[in-house]
């Protein structure tokens, strides 16, 4: 459903990313769950998919990174907007015990509303968080009620955290904590994504968020297809088994 | 009990997929095929690729209804091969929809999908949104007769003319069977518009859009119901079907086949309801074959 | 806040009912007033008294679009007087709707209506389903303005045209205001069809009806839209409003009043909720008069 | 709302009046509230306002005399047919102890359903039904589950029961008892009704269950509006008190 909406707050977290709050201006809205994302109309200008990173009463929180021309007008934007959604099937991994998020970059912000959703269910996630450079970090309690698992950091410039890139310290984490996690889920750049698969597939369960190119969100246009499998991002992900997505993952680019 | 011919095809079952959603791409099609369709249509092709609008391109209205201007993406000719060989793997009947700006396009769009060997070639005379891509096709009999003539003269597939809400679709349904096509489309989205009361912009990139889904069933049946009074000519009927009455009421109308857009979005079961339901009703009623109900409501 | 003028009129607020609910008989117009409507429109009154079409005549929708071939029954040109006479106890303005199968019966009409001295004019130019009391008028360009050119000579009430969805909207809605409209009331009713399933007839005894309600508003949108953007007429905006928010469009889109039909069959309280929801929205927007946001969606 | 429906049963009750059950073929309908009634359509015949008489899952009795060429076409129609309801705003004289229902002919049909309804409530519906000819009589009881008040008959043929008018029986057994009743709802001929406001009026509270021609059901039409008050039958009705109809009851004709 397409419902108004408007800006409450935007708050510069780190150098590169921010934490938007709207509010939808049609009360009956139902709870979204983990992974589903809205599509953000920037009137008469963008569309952008955006991850749900909390939901309270109708108010939605965003982790948005600046990227090109939409994410930066998305980031200026104070006025009245519209949001569609909730979109995706989800993906509620309510059947494990212990999970390892691993996220590189904005792909940690379907993070916080998993996390508030699993804690409710004694479920326990803990995060791995990638970045290329220190400043692009901010403190992930900032967006938890209070904090609800274990934060490892990674950085590529090897300021802060671990020195390297998400998916080798998650790599090693579960080497060295067998059967400490049941599952891991890798949400970030596709290269990342395809790591996670590659190195931690033998041990565990692991799924990955993925994007594709949104234009409708409801399968109807085609454009989010995750080639060559008969799958379309908006209505059967954004989350998949490795398995499902192989031939995805190996034909994506990007690092 | 619900195998019905229509176009020269013979399906399993009446329900098709609408133009549109999803088709362009092979791997479309595979979904399309989970979604129980009996055949399989394409998205509208053009002879060049089409980028299509930026989104936004669709928005869920308020009234259940769907309204879009996608500005018929698509990836052009070159395609049409590929979207063949996807259908015959999935063993479904290909309906490959093509649409252009003038004859020529249609002639070689035609051509091409004949080559291809595609089980019908559906011609979109009537999207309502796409300049110079449309409407103004359908509401103009005479283009219409010498657009479905050239097309049926070098396609060795049936041709199907699929035309939208106008005040002259008597005549142009009329012109179409005249230059030759099998069977009729019936209808396309009616034109529309949505604005944001907040932001106060139309909602669609494009502004103006096409309005589908349950809000435009009963003026799909009216238009059904009137061609085939007036023709008896083989109908699929298109519109806001959204379950197992919805068809029928196009059936009695004059429908042989029904095509599903809107609906497959909220509702992947929704071919299966549909036929389930109609067996049921078939069978209420005393009859064998759903073939035997068709145009019934008509005198 | 919400005192809008159009046509001529100025009214507390934007909401009038739509012309054939109720309006053909005083204790009618008792109703409307009753509602909260700031004017009152009466059903369409033809030269003659009309029967109208036996039952059924009106049937709800699944799609919660209401179905209704009335058959313009009213009681002719002498129940004017008393219309007048009801409208000036109630305090409330009269627009007087009137519909013929020719210009006589307009101009016949208006001059009858003028004497009466209501406060406007509607001409009814696009009824869809009496036989030669509508769409084929205002699918006429040329008929359009004949008809309101010569009622508008003949009135010393303001005229306002109506005219319904049509391939030729456009042009008659200039012709209409080139022979002197004030105002341009749009929609009516879609051409549509029930057809009852286990039965297998049409259920209207009409069997073609109008749709109206919800169904029909994204369409309403897009013709006040598309007609206010080319002519900065005064339009009055009717379909499918049932909440303020689609009459929140309808303005945006260029209209400077509101007609409510249908909603009002299922919610008494609609007029009042309206208004609330569009004095809400007025001031969220920071503005402090409706009219000065009429047609801001349109560039 | 429209339904398609089919014909249960149709039974001879008496002369004139049958008893005719319908199945509605559609399952999610709400319970009618007493007084409330349907469109009954024989399929491009003749459309019928008619009471509901009963009503258990989606089956719904009707009590109907034969009147004309439309209640004759649907006494003897077998198939399917199609039912619109439930129009009225109906009445709940929930606020009453014992109630008297002065019924005239076919106005009887609709204390079937009110006292179903009113003893769920330990409320007590009597009734006075009055015929001309003893022929047209049956047995109440017949209608409802088991007895729910009690039964006074008159007839105008004085072969059965009360020698003369309902009307006329029912002054009498008001002013016999009082205090029995704390209400009456006349039901029937307008004449009846006229009779029940005049002559019961000082004593209790009186309501007449009121016919006009029904077209639309909706309120949209106006055919049914009870000149020359503002009041449409459809929409405000079918029950009324008398001083709201008072000139509407005057103007009527028919005895
Ligand atoms: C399901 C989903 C959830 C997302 N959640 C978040 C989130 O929570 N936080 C966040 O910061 N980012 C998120 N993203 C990514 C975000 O949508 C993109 O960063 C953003 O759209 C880029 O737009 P841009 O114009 O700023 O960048 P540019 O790189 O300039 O975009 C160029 C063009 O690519 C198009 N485009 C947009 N998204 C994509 C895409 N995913 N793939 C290919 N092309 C695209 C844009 O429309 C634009 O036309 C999500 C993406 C998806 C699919
Ligand atoms: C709310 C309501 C509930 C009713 N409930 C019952 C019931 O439970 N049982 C029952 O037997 N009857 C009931 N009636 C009366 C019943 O509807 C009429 O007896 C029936 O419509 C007569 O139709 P006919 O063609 O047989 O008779 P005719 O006398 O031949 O009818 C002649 C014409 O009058 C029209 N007409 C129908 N009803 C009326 C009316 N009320 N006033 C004026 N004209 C009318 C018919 O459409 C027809 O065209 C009810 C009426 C109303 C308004
Ligand atoms: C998103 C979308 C895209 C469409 N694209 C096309 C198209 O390319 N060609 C075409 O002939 N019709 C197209 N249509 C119209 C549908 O084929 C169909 O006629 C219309 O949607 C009514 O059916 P529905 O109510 O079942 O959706 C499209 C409809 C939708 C909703
Ligand atoms: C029962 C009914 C009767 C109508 N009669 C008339 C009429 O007599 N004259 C007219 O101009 N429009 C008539 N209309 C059309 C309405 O005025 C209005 O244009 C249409 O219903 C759309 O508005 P809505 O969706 O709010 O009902 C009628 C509509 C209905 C539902
Ligand atoms: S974005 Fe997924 S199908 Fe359109
Ligand atoms: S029957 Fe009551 S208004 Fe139409």
């Amino acid at each position: 459903m397409y419902t108004p909406a408007k800006v409450v707050s935007t708050e510069r977290l780190s150098s590169s990313m921010y934490m938007k709050k709207v509010k939808l201006l049609d009360g009956d809205t139902v709870e979204p769950k983990p992974f589903q994302f809205i599509l953000i109309w920037v009137p008469g200008v963008d569309l952008l998919p955006m991850s749900v990173a909390g939901f309270t009463s109708g108010e939605i929180t965003l982790v948005v990174r600046e990227r090109g021309e939409g994410t930066r007008k998305l980031l200026h934007y104070d006025g009245f907007l519209g949001v569609s959604g909730f979109h995706g099937k989800g993906f509620e991994p309510w059947g494990y015990r212990r999970i390892l998020f691993v996220a590189g970059g904005s792909g940690i912000a379907p993070f916080f509303h998993l996390a508030e959703k699993a804690w409710e269910k004694d479920i326990v996630v803990d995060v791995v968080w990638g970045v290329r450079e220190a400043g692009e970090l901010f403190n992930p309690a900032r967006l938890l009620g209070k904090p609800r698992g274990d934060v490892y950091v990674a950085t590529e410039d090897c300021r802060v955290g671990y020195c390297g890139r998400a998916s080798h310290l998650a790599s090693r984490l579960v080497a060295g904590n067998p059967g400490k996690w049941d599952a891991v889920i890798a949400s970030g750049p596709i290269g990342l994504l395809r790591e996670a698969c590659g190195s931690l597939g033998g041990f565990l369960d692991v799924y990955v968020n993925l994007e594709a190119y949104v234009k409708c969100g409801v399968g109807a246009c085609g454009s989010c297809v995750l080639k060559p499998h008969g799958l379309l991002l908006c209505r059967h992900g954004p989350v998949f088994k490795c398995s499902e997505v192989e031939e995805f993952l190996k034909g994506g680019t990007g690092a | 009990m619900l195998e019905v011919s229509v176009a020269g095809l013979r399906l399993e079952h009446p329900v098709m997929n609408a133009s549109g959603i999803l088709g362009s791409e092979p791997e479309h099609l595979e979904i399309l095929a989970g979604y129980g369709f009996s055949a399989l249509v394409s998205k509208t092709i053009t002879l060049k690729p089409r980028e299509g609008y930026p989104p936004p391109i669709i928005v869920e209205l308020r009234n259940k209804g769907l309204l879009n201007a996608v500005g018929l993406a698509n990836p052009g000719v070159e395609a049409i091969g590929g979207l063949a060989k996807a259908a015959r793997r999935l063993g479904k009947p290909l309906v490959l929809s093509i649409g252009g700006g003038g004859i020529d396009e249609f002639v070689k769009l035609a051509e091409a999908a004949s080559e291809a060997g595609v089980d019908a070639v559906e011609l979109n005379l009537s999207c309502p949104h796409a300049r110079g891509y449309g409407l103004e096709l359908g509401g103009d009999p005479a283009l219409v007769y010498t657009i479905v003539k050239n097309t049926v003269s070098v396609s060795s597939a049936p041709v199907v003319a699929k035309l939208g809400l106008s005040d002259r679709i008597m005549e142009s349904a009329g012109k179409a069977l005249e230059g030759g096509a099998k069977a009729l489309t019936l209808i396309n989205t009616v034109k529309a518009m949505a604005i944001d009361v907040y932001s106060r912009k139309p909602v669609l990139s494009n502004k103006h859009g096409g309005l589908s889904g349950p809000p435009i069933h009963p003026i799909a049946v009216r238009v059904v119901y009137d061609v085939y009074r007036e023709y008896r000519a083989e109908v699929i009927g298109v519109g806001g079907v959204s379950s197992w009455i919805d068809a029928a009421e196009l059936i009695l109308a004059g429908a042989r086949a029904i095509q599903v857009g809107t609906a497959v979005l909220f509702n992947e079961k929704v071919v299966e309801e549909i036929n389930k339901g109609l067996r049921e009703w078939v069978s209420t009623l005393g009859y064998r074959r759903l073939e035997e109900l068709v145009g019934t409501a008509v005198e």
